[in-house]
This record gives C-alpha cells, sequence and structure tokens, in this order.
C-alpha cells in the first residue's frame, strides 16, 4: 500500500518534472529559437552568462528571473479576487491532464507491476475532456475580471472559441474510441503495439481533425483570435503580469505538451515502436534478467513517448510559425460548419466501415 | 469494504441540497440566482439516484441521472434564452419585476 | 476502483500547490508601486471611454447554447462508441436517428444564421 | 412481399408532405415527378404483392400486417393494421392504377395553375386516405381513410376556392357526406358493442354466430352502414353533393367522383357482405335504392346540358347499379361493374377534361359540336368508352352491366330488372347524346376560340384507360363456369354459408323460445342457366342499340326534334330541376336549422345560458376578490405555497 | 498610384480544401528550418565560405548603412576647429519635436567668423525624432544627420547631448555634405 | 476510510451550495457552483459511479455553467447593486422556516428510507458505474428515452435560437 503511495508520489513527481521543470520553461526557448532558425534569423542569443550564451538557453533563466520579480499588477475597478484566481484555474487543469496519460506500459520491476500511468481510469479520455472544459473558465474569468475592454473582448472571444472546438474535439475523438472500443488510455496504448492499428492508420482524418482542434482548443496561431497582438494587445491577459502572465503560458505550454502526448497516444502508437513489441525487447536483454530487461523496456518506451511528444511540440511549432492568423468568424466558421459535419461524418463512416468488415 | 458510507448519508446530503436550492429560489430576486438554485435542486436528486443505484446495484438510476443533466442543459438553454428576451425587453433581472406576463 | 483516483487527487492538490505558490510568490517577490495612473486599465494610453461592463452580441450566446447541446450529444456519443463493436446494427441505426435529428437541428440553426459571423 | 403492405399508403404520404410543404419551392416540373412518381411507387408495390398473393393459394389468400396497437383503453383495442385479401388487393390495383394515370394526366391539364403544388398534396393525400380505406384491417382505420377521403373530396372540390359555387359545392358535399359518417360511425360502435371488436375479419367469422338472421341487431347495423355508403357513394337520398361536386378540377372528378371515393359505399357494402346477407330487409332496401337511384339518374342525366354534369349523373347511376347488384347478393357482379367502371368513366371524364381543356374551359354542351376533327384521339378514346358504358358487345361495359342485369332478374325480381333496363336505354341514350353533341354535328364553339387537341400527357393516360375499358370485360367471361376470372378471385372472401348461418340462427331462437318463420325459399339455389343469359344479352344489346340510334335520331337527324318534344312539358321542367330534390332539402332540413339556430342563438344561448354562466362569473369573481391576497403577482411567493404544500403532503405521508 | 486589391481571388478546389496547401507551407518552413539547423556545420568546419543564414550577426558585425540614412543629427566641425553652427535658430524652428535647445551667444571675436556663435547647443535624443527637418533648415552646413543610431542610454537624462558630445568632424561626415547639397540644391533654397 | 472522504466532500458540497444562494454577485454564485458540482463529482466517484462523475463535470461544470457565465457576461449585470433579496422581511422569515420544516421532513423520510432493509450495499461488481454498464443500460433497457432526448435537444436548440435571436437582425 504505502510502496503503491510511494510509486505514484515517484510518477507525479517525474511528471510534473518533466512538464513543469523542463518542458514549459525549455518550450518558451524552443519556441523563439525555432521560430528564428526557420525564418532565418539568429534568435535568442543574448543573455549570458560569463561570456557563455549557450544558444540561448540562459534566457530560460532570465525569463524567469523578470517574472518572478516583476510586480504583481491588478488595474483599477478590477474584481481582484477573480483576478488571482483566474490564472490559477487556467493553470492547474493544464497540469492534471496529465494524470490519466500514460507515459509507458506495464513492467515488472522487482516483482511489482508498474504501470506507467497516475491514474488508471475506465473513464480516462473523457477525464481529459472535463478537465479541459473546466479550462475555460480560467481564461473567461481573467478576461472579465480585468476591467478592460481588450480582455473582455479576449475573454467573449476565448470563451466563444473554446467551447466550439471542445465539441469538435469530443465527436472527432468518437471515431477512435469505436474502433478500439475502451476509453482507458492504458488500454489504447496497449492495443497499438501492433503497428497496424495505430490511430493514424484507423482513423486518419480523425487525426487531422483533432490535431485542428486540440490547436484550437490551445488558442494557439492559427486560431490565436482571443489573443491577437495586433487587434486585442494581449487578450484576456492584457491586465497581468508578472508570474501570473507566466502561469497563462504555462498553462499554454504544457497543453502544448499534454496535446504531443494524447496526439501521441491516440494516433501514433504511444510508446510503442514500430514493430517492437513488449516480449521482443524482454527477450532480447534477457540476460540482464527479469527486473533489468524490464527497466531498459521501460527506458525505451518512455524515451520513444518523449521523442514522439518532442515531435508533436515540433509540429505544433511549425503549424504555428507557417500559418496566419485565421479571422474570428473563420474561426467560428471552420469550426461549426467544417469540422463538425466532418466529425460527424467520420463518426457515420467509422460505424459503417466497421459494420462492414464484421 | 470497510467503513461504507450508508446510504441515509447520502440522502441527507441530497436532502440539504435540496432545501438549499428551494431556499434559493424562494430567496433571490436575481433570476438567475433563481436558475442556478433550481440546478442545485437537480443535481441534489441526482444524488439521491445514484446513491440508491449504488445501494441496489442497478445502472437505472444512472441512466436517469444521464436524462435528468440532458434535461437540465435544455431547460438551461431556453430558459436562459427566455432571460435574455426578456432583458431586452425590460432591462432587468429582478424576478419580482416580471409581474406582467406580456409586453 | 477508487484507489485509482489516488494518483489523480495527489496531483491535483499539488497542482493546486504549485499554482497557489506561484501567485503567493509573484505577490511576494514583485514590487508594490501604486500610483492612480498607473493603476488605469491599459487603453493604448488613452483614458477608458467605454465601460467594459457592456453587453455584447447575443451570437456568444447561441454558440454557448449550441455548445451545451452538442456536449450533451457528444456526451451520449462516449458510451455509444465503446460499445459499438457489441451493440452492431442495432446501435447504429439507432445512433442514426440521433444524429438525424440533432442534424436538423444543426440545419436549422445553420439556415436561420446562427452561425453566421458577418 | 405482402409484408410491404405498409408501403403502399406510405409513399403518397411521403409525396403529399413534400409536395404541400416544399412544393412552391422545387418547381412544377419535380412536384409533378413527385406526385407521380410516388403513386407509381405503391402501384408498383401493388403490384408485387398482387404477384405474391397470385401465387399464393387460394385459401391462404388472407394476409394481415398489424403495425402498432393503436390504442387500448381497458377491453377497447384497436390495432392499426392493414388487410390483404383479394378483394381490398382489386381496390388497390384499382385505385393505384386508375390514380396513377390521372396523375400523369394531372400533370397536363393543371399545368397553368398557379397552386399546382397544392393540388398534387391534396391528390396524393386523397391516395393515401383512399388505400386507407380499402385496405385498412378494421372499421376505424377503414374510417380514417373514409373521413381522409371526405376531407380530400372537400379540398379538391373547393380548390377554386376563389369561386363561391366551388366552396359551396365543397361544404355540401362535405356536409352530406357527414351524414352519411354519422350512420357510419354509429354502425361502427353499434358492432364494437355486440362484438367487442371491430377487425374485420374477426366480426365476420363471428357474425353468423353471434347474431340472428333478420333480427334486429344487424339490421340495424346494415341499415346505417348502408346510409353510410349512401353518403359516400351518392345514392338516394344523399346524392345531391355529387352533381355539385363537379365544380372541382376534371381529373379530380375522375379520380375521386367517378373511379374510387365514390366506389367506396360498394366496397363496404361487399367487405361487410356476410352481415347484408343476414338481413333480407336491408338487402331489398339496398336493391331497391340501387335501382331506384340508378333511374333516376339517368333521367336526370338525360336533361343536363353541362358536360361534366351529364357524367356525374351517368356516376350516380352506375353506383346505383353497383348496389343494385349487391342487393341481389351478386358482389362479384358490383366488384365486376366498379372495376369496368372504373375504367370507362374515367376514361369518360378525362376525356371530358380533355374537351374542356382544348376549348378553354367551356363545359356547356350547347357550345361545342363538330369536335371530333380537332381532337382525334379524344374522341376515339371517349367514343369506346361511351360505347362500353352503352354496354355494346365485347367491350367491357357489357359483360358487367349484363351480369348485374342477370343477377337481378334470377335473384331478384323482375320489377328490378326492369328499372335496371330501363336504366340502361337511358343510358346509351344520354352517353350517346353527349356523344354527338360534343363531338359530332356543326362546331357550335364559340369563333375566338381554336379548339386544339390535348398534349401527350393528357391523351397518353385517355389511350390507355381506353383500352381498359376495351379489355376490361374478359375479367369476367360469362356462361362458361370456371372462366369467370374475378368470380374465381373473390370467391374465398365472399364465401358465405347461408344454411349454416340459418340453422345457428333457429338454434338460437329456440334458445329463447322463440319459433322462426321458415326460411326455406331462401334456400333454393336459383339454376345458372345459359339460355336465359344469353336472352338476356341478346336483349340488353338491342336496348342498348336502341338508345344509340335513338340519340342518332334525336340529335344527329333531326337536331330540333328534342326541342320541339320537350318545350312546355311539366315533365321535363320537373326531370331538369333534378325533381327538385335541392330545393325539398333546403326547405325542410336547412331553413329549419337555420330558424332553429337562430333562436337557440338569440334566446337559449344569449340569454339563458350567457345569464347563467355570467353570474357563475360574478360569484367567482367575487370570491376571487377575497382570494386575491395569496396572488401576490410575485413568482417565489407561488413557489413557497408550493413548498409548503409540498411538506403538508410530506408530514400527511410520514 | 492607386492599387486596385483584388479580393476575390478565385480558388481552385485544390486550394480550397487548404490541407495540401497548409501541407506544402509546413514544407517550406520545415525545409527552411533544417536548412538553417544544419548549414551551420559546413561553415564552422570551413567547407563553406558563407552562412546559410545571411542575417547580419548584429552586435557583432554590423553593416554599413546608405548615406541616405538618417541617424542621430550632430553638429559639424569644420576645418578650423570651430562648429559651422552660427545659432540662427532656424533648426530650432524646424524641429517638429521641439528637441533642440540652442542659446546664442554674442561673437568675441574668438569663436567664429560671423556674429554669433551658439553658447549652448543641446539636443534630446529622447525626443528627437530622427526628421531630418533640421539638416534642411540649416542655412550653415552646420547640423547633419549621422549614421550613428546607437544612441540607447539607461537614464533619460543622459540622452541629452550638449555641444560637445554633439560635434564631429566634417570629415567623418563627407557623404551626407555631398549628399545634402545634391539632395536640397534643386529646391531652389 | 470513505467517511473520511465523504464528510470533507460533503461539507465542501453544501458550503458552495449556501455559497452560490447567500454572495451577493452572481458571478460569485456561478463559480460557487461550479466548485459545488466538482465536489459533487467529487461524492459521486464515492458512490463508484465514475462514468456520473465525469459526465458531472463535463456537462454540468464544463457546459451548463458556462451558459450562466455567458448570460451573466451577456447581460453583464452589477453586483450588489441592487438588494438581491426579498422586498417583504416576513417573506424571508416564513421561507427559511418553511426551508427548515422541510429539511425536517426530508431528513426523517431518509432514515424511514435507509431503515427499510437499504443499510449495507448490494455487493457492488467491478464494473459498476463504469462507461460499458451504463452505456448498455442506456442503449438496450433505455432506447426510446434515448431517441426522446435527441428530440428534447433539438426542440431546446430552435427554441433557443429562436428566442435569442429574434429582433436582434
Amino acid at each position: 500500500m504505502f510502496v503503491d503511495f510511494l510509486i505514484t508520489l515517484v510518477k507525479i513527481l517525474f511528471i510534473f518534472g518533466v512538464t513543469v521543470g523542463f518542458f514549459a520553461p525549455v518550450l518558451t526557448w524552443v519556441e523563439r529559437k525555432q521560430s528564428a532558425i526557420m525564418q532565418d534569423r539568429i534568435g535568442a542569443n543574448r543573455a549570458d552568462i560569463l561570456g557563455f550564451t549557450a544558444f540561448g538557453l540562459f534566457h530560460i533563466i532570465a525569463d524567469a528571473l523578470k517574472m518572478f520579480t516583476k510586480e504583481d499588477f491588478i488595474p483599477r475597478g478590477a474584481n481582484k479576487a477573480l483576478h488571482t484566481l483566474s490564472p490559477i484555474v487556467a493553470l492547474i487543469p493544464a497540469l492534471i491532464t496529465f494524470a490519466v496519460i500514460p507515459f509507458g506500459g506495464v513492467y515488472t520491476l522487482f516483482g511489482k507491476e508498474v504501470n506507467l500511468v497516475i491514474s488508471d481510469l475506465d473513464v480516462g479520455l473523457l477525464f481529459i475532456f472535463a478537465v479541459a472544459s473546466i479550462a475555460t473558465y480560467g481564461y473567461v474569468i481573467a478576461g472579465w475580471s480585468s476591467n478592460n475592454n481588450w480582455s473582455l473582448l479576449g475573454s467573449i472571444r476565448v470563451a466563444a472559441q473554446m467551447i466550439s472546438y471542445e465539441v469538435t474535439m469530443g465527436l472527432t475523438i468518437i471515431g477512435i474510441l469505436m474502433v478500439y472500443g475502451t476509453m482507458r488510455l492504458t488500454e489504447i496504448g496497449a492495443i497499438q503495439e501492433d503497428f497496424w492499428r495505430w490511430g493514424i492508420f484507423l482513423q486518419p482524418v480523425g487525426f487531422f481533425l483533432f490535431f485542428a482542434a486540440s490547436i484550437a482548443e490551445n488558442k494557439r496561431i492559427p486560431f490565436d483570435a482571443p489573443e491577437a497582438e495586433s487587434e486585442l494587445v494581449a487578450g484576456y491577459f492584457t491586465e497581468y503580469s508578472g508570474l501570473k502572465f507566466g502561469m497563462f503560458f504555462m498553462a499554454e505550454f504544457v497543453e502544448m505538451v499534454t496535446i504531443g502526448a494524447i496526439v501521441t497516444l491516440l494516433f501514433f502508437g504511444g510508446w510503442n515502436l514500430p514493430f517492437v513489441t513488449m516480449d521482443g525487447i524482454l527477450s532480447m536483454f534477457d540476460f540482464l534478467g527479469e527486473t533489468g530487461a524490464n527497466i531498459i523496456a521501460l527506458l525505451i518506451h518512455v524515451g520513444v513517448f518523449f521523442a514522439k511528444v518532442c515531435f508533436f511540440i515540433f509540429f505544433q511549432m511549425i503549424v504555428r510559425w507557417t500559418l496566419p492568423r485565421f479571422r474570428y468568424d473563420q474561426i467560428m466558421k471552420l469550426g461549426w460548419k467544417i469540422l463538425l459535419p466532418l466529425s460527424l461524418a467520420n463518426i457515420l463512416i467509422t460505424g459503417a466501415v466497421i459494420l462492414a468488415l464484421e | 469494504m470497510d467503513g461504507f458510507v450508508p446510504l441515509n448519508h447520502y440522502l441527507l446530503l441530497s436532502a440539504t441540497l435540496f432545501v438549499i436550492g428551494v431556499l434559493g429560489v424562494l430567496l433571490r430576486r436575481n433570476v438567475i440566482v433563481v436558475f442556478m438554485s433550481i440546478e442545485i435542486m437537480l443535481n441534489a436528486v441526482n444524488i439521491s439516484l445514484i446513491a440508491f443505484d449504488h445501494y441496489l446495484n442497478n445502472s437505472d438510476g444512472q441512466v436517469f441521472s444521464f436524462m435528468v443533466m440532458c434535461v437540465a442543459a435544455a431547460e438551461v438553454s431556453v430558459g436562459l434564452a427566455i432571460i435574455i428576451s426578456m432583458f431586452r425587453n425590460k432591462p432587468t433581472v429582478n424576478l419580482d419585476e416580471f409581474n406582467i406576463l406580456k409586453w | 476502483m477508487l484507489e485509482q483516483y489516488i494518483g489523480a487527487t495527489v496531483m491535483f492538490i499539488m497542482a493546486i500547490g504549485i499554482a497557489c505558490g506561484m501567485v503567493f510568490m509573484t505577490s511576494v517577490l514583485g514590487p508594490k508601486r501604486h500610483f492612480a495612473e498607473k493603476m488605469e486599465p491599459f487603453e493604448c494610453g488613452e483614458k477608458q471611454i467605454v465601460s467594459p461592463h457592456q453587453r455584447f452580441s447575443v451570437k456568444f450566446y447561441l454558440v454557448a447554447v449550441l455548445f451545451v447541446l452538442f456536449d450533451i450529444e457528444a456526451v451520449f456519443f462516449f458510451p455509444w462508441a465503446i460499445l459499438f463493436k457489441k451493440l452492431g446494427m442495432f446501435g447504429f441505426v439507432e445512433m442514426l436517428f440521433f444524429i438525424i435529428i440533432l442534424g436538423v437541428g444543426l440545419c436549422y440553426v445553420w439556415i436561420k444564421g446562427g452561425l453566421d459571423w458577418e | 412481399m405482402l409484408n410491404l403492405a405498409c408501403l403502399v399508403p406510405i409513399f403518397p404520404l411521403i409525396g403529399s408532405i413534400i409536395n404541400g410543404f416544399f412544393g412552391l419551392r422545387i418547381g412544377k416540373n419535380a412536384v409533378g415527378m413527385v406526385a407521380c412518381g410516388s403513386v407509381a411507387l405503391s402501384f408498383l408495390t401493388v403490384l408485387l404483392m398482387f404477384a405474391s398473393l397470385l401465387f399464393t393459394p387460394a385459401e391462404e389468400r388472407m394476409f394481415e400486417q398489424v403495425l402498432f396497437t393503436w390504442m387500448a383503453a381497458g377491453d377497447f383495442s384497436v390495432d392499426f393494421g392493414f388487410q390483404i385479401d383479394p378483394l381490398s388487393m382489386v381496390m388497390m390495383l384499382v385505385v393505384t392504377g386508375v390514380g396513377f394515370l390521372i396523375h400523369v394526366y394531372s400533370i397536363g391539364y393543371m399545368h397553368e395553375e398557379y397552386s399546382y403544388y397544392r393540388y398534387f398534396a391534396y391528390l396524393n393525400l386523397f391516395m393515401f386516405s383512399m388505400l386507407l380505406l380499402v385496405m385498412g384491417n378494421n372499421f376505424l382505420v377503414m374510417f380514417i381513410g373514409w373521413e381522409g377521403v371526405g376531407v380530400c373530396s372537400y379540398f379538391l372540390i373547393g380548390y377554386y376556392f376563389e369561386k363561391k359555387s366551388a366552396c359551396d359545392a365543397g361544404v355540401k358535399a362535405f356536409v352530406v357526406n357527414r351524414v352519411g359518417d354519422f350512420a357510419f360511425l354509429l354502425a361502427i360502435m353499434y358492432i364494437f358493442n355486440i362484438f367487442g371488436t371491430i377487425d374485420f375479419s374477426d366480426v365476420m367469422h363471428m357474425a353468423p354466430e353471434k347474431l340472428i338472421f333478420g333480427a334486429e341487431p344487424v339490421t340495424i347495423i346494415t341499415l346505417l352502414l348502408f346510409i353510410g355508403a349512401t353518403g359516400k357513394s351518392a345514392q338516394i337520398p344523399l346524392y345531391t353533393w355529387l352533381p355539385d361536386a363537379m365544380e372541382g378540377p376534371t381529373p379530380v372528378s375522375a379520380l375521386i367522383h367517378a373511379a374510387t371515393m365514390v366506389t367506396a359505399g360498394v366496397y363496404m357494402v361487399v367487405r361487410c357482405s356476410v352481415l347484408f346477407e343476414m338481413a333480407p330487409l336491408i338487402m331489398l332496401t339496398v336493391a331497391f335504392i340501387g335501382g331506384a337511384t340508378a333511374l333516376m339518374a339517368a333521367t336526370i342525366g338525360m336533361t343536363q346540358y353541362d358536360i361534366k354534369r351529364v357524367l356525374a349523373y351517368s356516376t350516380v347511376s352506375q353506383i346505383g347499379y353497383m348496389f343494385l347488384a349487391c342487393g341481389v347478393g351478386a358482389y362479384t357482379a358490383a366488384i365486376f361493374h366498379l372495376v369496368t367502371h372504373a375504367f370507362f368513366k374515367a376514361c369518360l371524364f378525362l376525356g371530358s377534361g380533355s374537351v374542356i381543356h382544348g376549348i378553354h374551359g367551356e363545359q356547356d354542351m350547347r357550345k361545342m359540336g363538330g369536335l371530333k376533327e380537332h381532337q382525334p384521339i379524344t374522341y376515339i378514346t371517349f367514343l369506346i368508352s361511351t360505347f362500353a358504358i352503352a354496354g355494346i358487345f365485347p367491350l367491357s361495359g357489357f359483360f358487367s352491366k349484363d351480369e348485374i342485369l342477370y343477377h337481378a332478374l334470377m335473384d331478384g325480381n323482375i320489377i328490378l330488372w326492369g328499372m335496371g333496363a330501363t336504366g340502361a336505354l337511358l343510358t346509351a341514350f344520354y352517353m350517346f347524346r353527349l356523344v354527338f353533341m360534343t363531338f359530332w354535328g356543326e362546331s357550335r364553339v364559340d369563333p375566338h376560340v381554336h379548339p386544339h387537341e390535348s398534349p401527350k400527357v393528357m391523351t397518353l393516360p385517355l389511350m390507355i384507360l381506353a383500352g381498359l375499358a376495351t379489355v376490361g370485360g374478359l375479367l369476367g367471361i360469362p356462361l362458361v363456369h370456371g372462366w369467370h376470372a374475378l368470380h374465381n378471385w373473390l370467391e374465398p372472401v365472399l364465401h358465405f354459408d347461408l344454411a349454416a348461418t340459418l340453422e345457428h340462427s333457429r338454434h338460437m331462437l329456440h334458445a329463447q323460445g322463440e319459433h322462426p318463420a321458415s326460411w326455406a325459399h331462401l334456400l333454393i339455389e336459383t339454376e345458372h342457366n345459359v339460355w336465359v343469359e344469353i336472352a338476356l344479352m341478346l336483349l340488353s344489346l338491342g336496348i342498348a342499340i336502341t338508345g344509340i340510334v335513338g340519340a342518332y335520331f334525336c340529335y344527329v337527324k333531326n337536331p330540333d326534334l328534342p326541342g320541339k318534344f320537350i318545350k312546355g312539358q311539366w315533365g321535363y321542367e320537373l326531370v331538369k330541376n333534378k325533381y327538385g330534390v335541392d330545393e325539398l332539402y333546403d326547405a325542410t332540413i336547412v331553413k329549419p336549422t337555420v330558424v332553429g339556430s337562430f333562436f337557440l342563438w338569440k334566446t337559449a344561448d344569449q340569454k339563458g345560458i350567457d345569464g347563467g354562466v355570467n353570474a357563475v362569473a360574478n360569484v367567482i369573481g367575487w370570491f376571487s376578490v377575497q382570494a386575491r391576497v395569496f396572488q401576490s403577482g410575485f413568482v417565489r411567493n407561488y413557489a413557497l405555497f408550493m413548498v409548503m404544500g409540498f411538506l403538508v403532503l410530506l408530514i400527511l405521508m410520514f | 498610384m492607386a492599387y486596385t486589391v483584388n479580393r476575390n481571388v478565385k480558388l481552385t478546389l485544390w486550394e480550397r480544401i487548404y490541407l495540401p496547401e497548409i501541407i506544402r507551407g509546413m514544407y517550406i518552413t520545415t525545409r527552411h528550418f533544417f536548412i538553417n539547423l544544419f548549414g551551420f556545420v559546413p561553415f564552422f568546419l570551413g567547407q563553406k565560405k558563407h552562412r546559410e543564414i545571411f542575417t547580419v550577426y548584429y552586435p557583432e558585425e554590423t553593416v554599413k548603412y546608405p548615406v541616405a540614412y538618417r541617424g542621430r543629427p550632430v553638429l559639424a566641425l569644420n576645418e578650423n576647429n570651430l562648429p559651422n553652427c552660427v545659432a540662427c535658430g532656424l533648426c530650432e524652428i524646424a524641429c517638429p519635436a521641439y528637441c533642440i535647445d540652442i542659446i546664442p551667444a554674442e561673437n568675441t571675436g574668438k569663436q567664429n567668423e560671423v556674429e554669433r556663435w551658439p553658447k549652448e547647443f543641446t539636443i534630446d535624443y529622447a525626443v528627437c525624432i530622427f526628421c531630418g527637418n533640421c539638416e534642411e533648415a540649416c542655412p550653415e552646413e552646420a547640423i547633419f544627420m549621422s549614421d550613428d543610431c546607437e544612441i540607447s542610454m539607461l537614464d533619460r537624462s543622459k540622452m541629452k547631448y550638449n555641444l560637445e558630445q554633439l560635434l564631429v568632424p566634417i570629415d567623418q561626415l563627407k557623404d551626407r555634405v555631398e549628399f545634402t547639397r545634391k539632395m536640397y540644391a534643386k529646391w531652389n533654397y | 476510510m470513505e467517511l473520511l472522504i465523504f464528510y470533507p466532500l460533503a461539507g465542501f458540497c453544501v458550503l458552495m451550495g449556501l455559497g452560490v444562494i447567500i454572495s451577493s454577485s452572481p458571478i460569485n454564485s456561478a463559480l460557487s457552483l461550479i466548485a459545488m458540482m466538482m465536489g459533487l463529482a467529487g461524492v459521486f466517484v464515492l458512490q463508484q459511479a465514475h462514468f456520473l462523475a465525469i459526465l458531472q463535470i463535463i456537462v454540468y461544470a464544463g457546459a451548463i455553467m458556462v451558459l450562466f457565465m455567458f448570460v451573466i457576461m451577456l447581460l453583464n449585470l452589477k453586483s450588489a447593486e441592487e438588494d438581491t433579496w426579498s422586498i417583504r422581511p416576513q417573506n424571508t422569515y416564513v421561507s427559511v422556516l418553511t426551508g427548515f420544516l422541510a429539511l425536517g421532513a426530508l431528513y426523517k423520510i431518509a432514515c424511514v428510507i435507509s431503515q427499510a432493509k437499504l443499510d449495507s450495499p448490494a455487493a457492488v461488481p467491478d464494473d459498476f458505474g463504469t462507461v460499458v454498464r451504463v452505456g448498455t443500460t442506456l442503449f438496450t433497457d433505455f432506447v426510446l428515452p434515448f431517441e426522446v432526448a435527441s428530440i428534447l435537444l433539438l426542440a431546446a436548440m430552435v427554441g433557443a435560437v429562436v428566442l435569442a435571436k429574434n429582433k436582434i437582425d
């Protein structure tokens, strides 16, 4: 019992370490650096410690220090409590989404089954949606409580956009659920040990719809109308500064990681390497003993998983630096008039195909 | 499974929330808050349904709650639309001022 | 079954801790210099001439209503999708009617212009 | 294949819905396509079902499809279902087949109309109701169809609602039908009271056991049913609406007021033949009413100048024949005549429509003439159908009418036969009067009008119907036993064991301590006498030819003769005014009703009832003033009272 | 010179699907990314003369600004080591941002050949908008726009340059002098 | 163990429920209600109704309350500007009294019910409250309500559009 709890704690700490401690800060740098490289610039490379710039990696530290030491600003007429509450409400969902996402399979370490997921819920996938639906409030309250026109416009936009795409996201995922027949994410990951049952082969259209919807849900370019700099200054977080501002950004980056993880898990085989099964790895490293082989498998799987996640983060960034921002009406039109009917059609076609094949 | 929560605890919780909802309806003048109180009442009923379900090992109550949610969604969307269109005619949400049924 | 929630709960509590800690830190560490002009809400340097407390277009409300209803629909879809292979043709036809009825609603809203943003 | 039954009425219903709701949007062509397509689909379905019914053994040709339990209250339960047996199959074939042709014809005929879609929506709705009527497996479903066709008939008669006469005709048809419907409804209630069910098959099976031959209940039931039938089928005394119904578009007259709806009464009587067989008194009444109608309508038909009215009276007359046949127990002959009549009368009506269309809406025969050069196809088809209705050998009318006359003589009595034969003579006469006045002789058409032949879409149905009118008689070849195809087909449905019924009734009467009269004479089988039949055939052929020659003599050779002959004759005036029946009804029924209603309105209602009501209201008002304290207008107060009431309930319960 | 922009661009069906075009765009950006990412390697290894990125590595490398560039305004110091300025105040009046502040003084004979000389000449670069009006207004070829643009300071007060800080030997400004002569000559001053 | 979880959760729910009806600004009410619903989701989890717990969050907290927030934002009500309580104080007293009486009655009923052989739960199988179990019940025994629900949603959609959209264009 206690050991179980300890293992869970280790997993939680690992996840927080990876998302909050590693991805969130590094991604701020990656985004700047990648855009620079992509646009033939040299990018963030000014911050230095003793003359070393380390490709601008020290910007992370500089940013963090700056955010910590900035003044916490609350404008006149704002609702102080809600103004403070909203970044918390925005950040928490981003952080706890990872609770149901498995980042590896089941391993036998020292005679103990270790499942590399924090909470192996029966309703795993729905948990993600539930959490995502709560996240809306953070952004809405942020804009509403700021007593600022830009913020209000941004928050209205963000609310309408997020809920629109939540519907689409929910419906696009139905296809994959129909194919796999379970909502437990560990099972979905385990099914994809067979390369030809990766979601991308079974639900190619679903992948595109889901990816588009989830980028829109995360309000990143090209769907960043709620925080459009050229229209709304900074949208719903115009009046935020310091770490509160940083929390919104952190939420965004953590959500990027989450999206990458979900896409990986649902469509790209999760922690599995193509054509390599768990048994294969175990038998290959048989000479290390059971625990040793399992540790090797664990490392490989976690590595593979996060490599895939990194790829999808990279992919999201490419999208971000390639496409221009959509107009707001285009965003809503895309959500309601294109993605929604497409996802409904996807459901029906998937159902018909499954029935026909059986 | 030691330390099971007895059924009447759930029922008491349900009753308490229900009465809170009733009081909200009775006491508040803001029509939106009254609406929220109605939601509380619906939720209270859901607790009872699921509690009985749990104690009878049956799934019907959960489906009922499902339907309650469905009805609540429909009710809220139409009810709030009515509030909005009333607000257009008379810019107030004070329930006591909606005392004539036509404009 | 309940044990599965331990992890999520612990994570939730820790997330609250992280978030609240960050807010607390920023309010403690940052400097505090208040004066009236600075506390004005940002309006590109101008005085606020329109209060942000104004009513906005009912279109957003329509979107929200549609969201609620389609969310319910999606929620109906989830168990159906899980059970799809078990239910077979019966489930498919059942859901077909469901989709058609809600498709009618979508078409209605579409034709009425509830989805237009011009 | 018979499972498709539910599809048959649904196609027209869908067509009606599409046309009714979206007709204006989808354009005229699409409306026509939808309307005709839906009927064609149901016709094809009926054909399929017919084929499958044909290949089942004769005893098993009875299929019931229950769609759902329509209503269940206590021990009363009605299923919504369809009954497919040879009888309803014949009706379905006629309804959908002729209906389809008339739909096609309507595309051409109604093409100029603005509210084209409305017309087709009604027409499809009519098809739906009619199919419900003939397919229903119990009286109530039949009654729905019955009412449905009545409503559609009302809609379609009043199609040109901007014309007052059309509206009045519609209202008249509706009101007159109500009388019959009321009787029908009473009959249904009585049937349910006696049998506890209203399913056709159950009722017909139980009838010989539960009812006593010739006793009061069965007589009342059949009388009520027959009154219902007279209403729908335009028999004496409820026939007056049909000629007025000619205000509707001509295809409507063809479909509803000639081929299908008005024969619903005949269908109903045949469907309930078991009941009728057990009420000899009513049988006689049916026969005499039928014969009288046949004769009277024929006489009126001779004097009319409106081309459609002549046909309308002809229809009334022909349906009279059918009832005559029913009355003498020759149900097969009635159905046979129904079918052939549907063919040739539809053809005649459509032909008259073509004529009207060709000379731009003129309906008065005195302004026609010499049209056979201008409208050759219409003329030929019209002539064929006229020969058919007149009963010229080998055309269909000859066989069916002859069979009726034969049965009238053999199973009934000489008076009935005399009525029928006179009617036949008159029929031949007035029909050829119609032909000669319309197509022969010099043209009396308005010189500004240039008569022209109708388009293909109208003439094609005409040709098909004329063809059917020609060969339709082969369904029932007389003389040789076993060649009468329709008789063989309907045999299983119409089977009725008179002897066993009589025996059973006798037992029941004995049980009640009564001693019934001898029914022995009823059981004497009349021999099928081929020679009598041949003689009658020759005789009726002679009658028909006499009528034709008479018409030729009067209207082609000496066109002035009728004018001289009828001048100042009070008999002619009487006949021309339709025996004054309309005036009689007006004086005896309508006027007293109006006066009585006026009295009720002014005195009883305004003074008595209103005063009482106002007094009650005043008293309540006083109490309300006292109770107003509770009605604060605050919703929450009401909610509070609700909660308090709930609380009281809780305390009372626990 | 009114441009008419055709806003009703007819898209082909292929373009209206969007997805292929989006993928094409992403291919282009990705290609740039990898070329730039790995294009460094041959340069650093000395196999290539040029970098793949042609962006100037600004603080380490600078470009020569074209002569028309308007950097901060400076005062010319003529061959006699005296400012050309005669403190006429035209630039002060011409300045739309009022960043120039001149206090003239009577010539005592040792400053220059004319009547007046600038006792104090201050330009506040925090206010200056680099419009070049002062240069245009100057009748004496005394004030020029230099090519220097790196004038950021940590303190606002340090942005005020006084006469000594402003003076620049005219040799350094030769090109600009030529340029202004050509530029303003035809305007008939 | 479960009781230890139950009491805080229930207390939280009740507190937040009170918050809904006590707080003066509607937005605070809405936020309290959201919190209450999340607490109730916890209660559902405690009752093994996993699927319903998630639905509670998705549908109630995530969707219905968004609608409330929208309306509050849409109408942009000034908080605490009006007296949000009843006009007539005696009404308030009567209401509160009635509420407490009702509470007492309900408590009594709850006790009566739970003493009627429902003291101990039936052995709850592992799949209780899972998506599969609830879904199976929904899609086999409750097909008609399911289809009727779609019509209800359709009606709500049409109604909301008609109500909200008229008179603005």
